[in-house]
């Protein structure tokens, strides 16, 4: 059930010239949340921007207790609401509604996970990998963005155990190459009989190719689609993604409650 | 406190609508919304079959607005009948199905289709939908054709009818007053304005159909002013939307002439909208002495108060 | 960089056109602008006789918009020539007239005063005021009036004729049509849309005049869909307005079909925004290798690149 | 000749719930500012609120060197742009165009001054007080609030010399009666022969009946009035004033650039 958080900024870091992470005192929805969901945050007054925007829950902070104490959001200037969102000054107020959508499905090992990362598409892999590690499942995270300097968060990852591939556009750091490329590489090394579950969440033409990927190898695949949503809750019919049903028909499913975690081989790519 | 509201036959518990299009079909805020604490939800468009409407994007944002094209996505009315209304009934909810068609003959048999169903308390005829190729909105740019419609409907269905108007028009309270002599029951206005939005960097429209409705509080001030002038045309009762934000502008509508208000975008926004925006209504009721949400109902004052210096 | 524009026989060195009644006799900005930078100058609304307008309150705010019903205060046409021209052309602005009547008659003889004066680049004709209870937007509603009106000045000027179209009416691209057909060198539009604003308070209207035009942002998207489809429709040139407040946006209407811009409620926001919109055009410009301003006007791609599924 | 600065936010001190004293870096409009003069605010991005909103240059702020180093505003919250101005925290960006409109008329000594604020009226009359008070021109302020808590900026006039009489609609401080009143017993009591001017700004009522006075015991008067303004620079007609010409007829002024400043004796109340 999700609620809306009148929450206070409580922190703002910026981690590059457009990135930062917004600490946000909404607790309650932290209590509930779970890898995959988002969150709908309105960060400006007045009607201009109108509409609230979707953001991935990045980290759920909690107090010595372990009880949930904030959330924060990791977030790319793109536009007028991430531009309030990069700006904002601790003390103001962010109303946050949520937490919403389908959660990503964990495994259990001898289950491996890999999670497949492309630029702010590292939001979801936070909670997930937290959820992942602490079963003892053995997770690897695949990391693409334009520059080494736009790979953030790699000593948390590290700190969980999480193994790391990196891929950088510029060749700065890791691999100089998209993502997808290692990744092939590992799915064609890897046994068939050693069970995988993928993880993707990044820009499309990547999910894409995640998807043919896994595909190709036989493995199930959960991506986080990224659609323009205009209220998260199943009202506007804005969020669809054409996926094939059971019975071979496709049809305009709303992301923001049959997802944003869908399964990859139901989508249908443009 | 009398918050009721009367359309036709129908009496709703209070002026607040869930606009068409703008809540699923009800049953998605049913975790967020008591159901049956609205005065009614009108369903999504409907016609006899399922449809999947435009591809994306179909939406995009505009100053104080939104533009979409959604292409009426969904599950038909048979479907809604059969999936859909039990709950709703369920939650006791008070629903008004949007009827669309794109012939006059389909308008008659989704009315039909919901009139026999259980649980639907009105027709809300879609005859002003811009984001579609066949149907709707040629009714209801067209004075006969909204005669005609609302004249078939009226004669295949006992459940109040109420026409959905089109803002994209010369002389909406024309068209008000073609639906009255049909036999409406109320009219509902407005719906989207026709818009578009264009991506410079592509030289692409914005949005897969190209053009789209525009809604929320960019439209408002229009919608109103609509209001208004249909108030001084018909008797029946109007439903006036567009752009609804908050218990100030939900008051703006009743004072300009609309009997109940529908909320749409906002909701968007704020899903919670709904307590907030009635007890807006009754705090203002309880301050300005009214004992009755219909004695707010056309209650502008208009006189001039100094004469122009020419 | 080409970035002159050609209307009628006149050009203009650059697509960007200070809007009728938002930029004073121009004068007034002589101070924070260089007048000859611009492509043009609209003046206010002109009668033949000065009229004082509605009283006050004469605007308010609205979400992205403002509402006015400044009932077209000014000198009138006589003066105007007398007392404003003159240093308008020793600033060398382009200067074009919003030639406004309450009958044909009227719009005729303003039109032949202007055309008597030196250093009127061309005539636009006020067919869609909103805020005047006589003339004006009755033309701009009726077909045979916008005909009429339009020929009946083209007539009696060899000035370029330039009727202002109003978005009041249902089809707005046969309104372009009249008026290419009685001989319009090119058409403007929109006009502000008619709008309310209540307040709820003291249940009164917030401007004397009860209803007032609606302009800014919140029209823009229903604006540039208006281009687009008059650009389909006629050949003349279109100056497209309604809510431009950056480069952006004039990009937008300039790829729907219009072959200049005009700015208005936004040089109140901004009265510096003309270079930063002039700016960002040739920037545009150089990014995407286009030479002439001419080349962008209608270059949207409407190609659909998905089907829909139905 | 008004310019545009993207000024920043250096202080914002609250005086009250809704009265607050904002810190602009201005200092070229300060430097240009006349007493009676105002700057056009945007305190918000995006299109809503989308009108600039008129504010009197209540003080400059000078450097050790005399030179304007920065303008403050004494704003009262009635709506979403003061609103925006009372949460401004330092730092945040308000485009900020002026000096703009015809400021007061001084005087010189023997004459006196008497200015009559009522309210968020009393923003210009710091610097008015300054320039008056500099020039050795005796000074008294008249001065009426709802309550004694929103009489701000006693001690600046006090340090400046001037005479101060107050009143409240609640009695809480000096007199309980509006401004007028002490002001129509002070007009009574002084020699006809004494030159004065009257200076009022406050509410259109305030300044009707001050006019009045003003005119029954033939004093020079000049009152800021307070109209909606779209644009500040003549060029929307938003703004107008009813004043009557030297030939008897009514004519609608853009108070704007006319004024704010007029003489009391010309305009027509409504
Ligand atoms: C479930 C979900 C989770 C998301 N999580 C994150 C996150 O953790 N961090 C983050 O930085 N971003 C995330 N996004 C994307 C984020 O919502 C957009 O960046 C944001 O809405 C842009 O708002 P804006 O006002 O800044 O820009 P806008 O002006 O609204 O958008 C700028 C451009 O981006 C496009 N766009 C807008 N929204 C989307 C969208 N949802 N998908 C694709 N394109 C879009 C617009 O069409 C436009 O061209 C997520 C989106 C979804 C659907
Ligand atoms: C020359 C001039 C100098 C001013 N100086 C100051 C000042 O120093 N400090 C200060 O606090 N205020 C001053 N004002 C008034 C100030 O401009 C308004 O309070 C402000 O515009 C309100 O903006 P808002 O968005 O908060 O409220 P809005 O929602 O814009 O307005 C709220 C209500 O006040 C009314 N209103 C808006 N603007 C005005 C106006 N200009 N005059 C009268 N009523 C109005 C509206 O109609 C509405 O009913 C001045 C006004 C003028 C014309
Ligand atoms: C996403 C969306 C879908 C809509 N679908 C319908 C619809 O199916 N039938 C209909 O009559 N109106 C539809 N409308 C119009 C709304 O019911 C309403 O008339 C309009 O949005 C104006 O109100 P608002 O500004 O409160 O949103 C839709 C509007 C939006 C934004
Ligand atoms: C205060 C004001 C006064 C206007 N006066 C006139 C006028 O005299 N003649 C005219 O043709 N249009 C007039 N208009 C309409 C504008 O020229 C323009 O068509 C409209 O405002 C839309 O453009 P915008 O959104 O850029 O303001 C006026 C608009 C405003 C806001
Ligand atoms: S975002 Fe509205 S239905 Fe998905
Ligand atoms: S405020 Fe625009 S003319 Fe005065």
């Amino acid at each position: 059930m999700p609620i809306d958080v009148p929450a206070r900024v409580l922190a703002n870091r910026r981690l590059s010239d457009d990135y930062n992470v917004l600490t946000l005192d909404a607790p309650a929805i932290g209590a509930a949340a779970q890898p995959g969901q988002f969150v709908m945050l309105k960060p400006g007054t007045g009607a201009d921007p109108l509409l609230r925007r979707p953001f991935s829950i990045f980290e759920v902070l909690r107090d010595d207790r372990g009880a949930a104490a904030a959330i924060t959001i990791l977030s790319k200037r793109i536009g007028p609401s991430t531009r309030l969102i990069f700006d904002a000054v601790p003390g103001r107020r962010v109303d946050c509604l949520g937490p919403l959508g389908r959660p990503f499905t964990s495994v259990a090992p001898p289950s491996g996970a890999w999670m497949i990362a492309g630029g702010v598409g590292l939001a979801p892999f936070a909670t997930l990998a937290e959820a992942l590690t602490s079963r003892g499942v053995p997770t690897t995270l695949f990391y693409g963005a334009r520059r080494g300097g736009e790979l953030f968060y790699l000593d948390f990852f590290r700190a969980l155990g999480v193994e790391l591939i990196l891929t950088t556009e510029d060749g700065s750091v890791g691999e100089r190459s998209r993502v997808v490329a290692p990744l092939e590489r590992r799915l064609a090394e890897r046994s068939a009989s050693a069970p995988l579950m993928l993880y993707a969440c990044g820009p499309e033409p990547m999910l894409a190719a995640v998807a043919r990927a896994s595909a190709r190898y036989g493995r199930p695949c959960q991506i986080s689609v990224e659609r323009i949503m205009g209220c998260g809750l199943g009202g506007c019919y804005s969020c669809v993604v054409p996926m094939r049903a059971d019975d071979g028909a496709v049809h305009h499913v709303r992301s923001c409650i049959a997802g944003p975690v869908l399964a990859a081989d139901r989508v249908v790519w443009g | 406190m009398d918050l009721s509201v009367r359309i036709g036959s129908l009496t709703l518990k209070n002026p607040l609508v869930a606009a068409s299009g703008c809540f699923g079909y009800g049953v998605e805020y049913a975790e967020v919304v008591d159901l049956s604490t609205l005065g009614a939800i009108v369903s999504k468009g409907l016609f006899l079959e399922p449809r999947e409407g435009h591809p994306s994007p179909r939406i995009v944002e505009t100053p104080a607005g939104m533009l979409n094209a959604i292409g009426l996505q969904g599950i038909g009315a048979r479907r809604f009948v059969d999936e859909k209304l039990p709950e709703l009934r369920a939650r006791g909810a008070t629903v008004i199905v949007n009827v669309c068609g794109t012939t006059l003959d389909e308008y008659v048999e989704v009315s039909r289709v919901v009139s026999d169903a259980e649980g639907v308390a009105a027709i809300e005829l879609n005859i002003s939908c811009p984001n579609i190729k066949e149907g709707g909105i040629q009714f209801g740019c067209s004075l006969n054709g909204t005669f005609d419609v609302v004249s078939a409907v009226r004669k295949a269905t006992r459940l109040p009818v109420v026409p959905k108007l089109t803002p994209n028009v010369t002389d909406v309270a024309s068209f008000a007053h073609a639906a009255e002599d049909a036999g409406a029951d109320a009219v509902s206005l407005v719906n989207t304005f026709l818009a578009m939005v264009i991506d410079v960097e592509s030289r692409r429209p914005k949005i897969s159909n190209v053009v789209g409705g525009l809604s929320g509080p960019a439209i408002r001030p229009i919608a109103v002013r609509m209001v208004w002038e249909c108030r001084q045309t018909v008797k029946i009762p109007i439903l006036g939307m567009g752009g609804i934000a908050d218990a100030r502008d939900a008051l703006e509508f009743l004072i300009a002439g609309a009997n109940a208000v529908q909320i749409g975008t906002a909701n968007f926004v704020d899903p919670f909208i709904w307590g907030k925006v009635l007890d807006g209504i009754t705090d203002y009721m309880e301050r300005h002495g009214v004992a009755r949400v219909a004695d707010l109902v056309g209650s502008l004052d208009t006189r001039e108060e100094a004469a122009d210096l020419t």
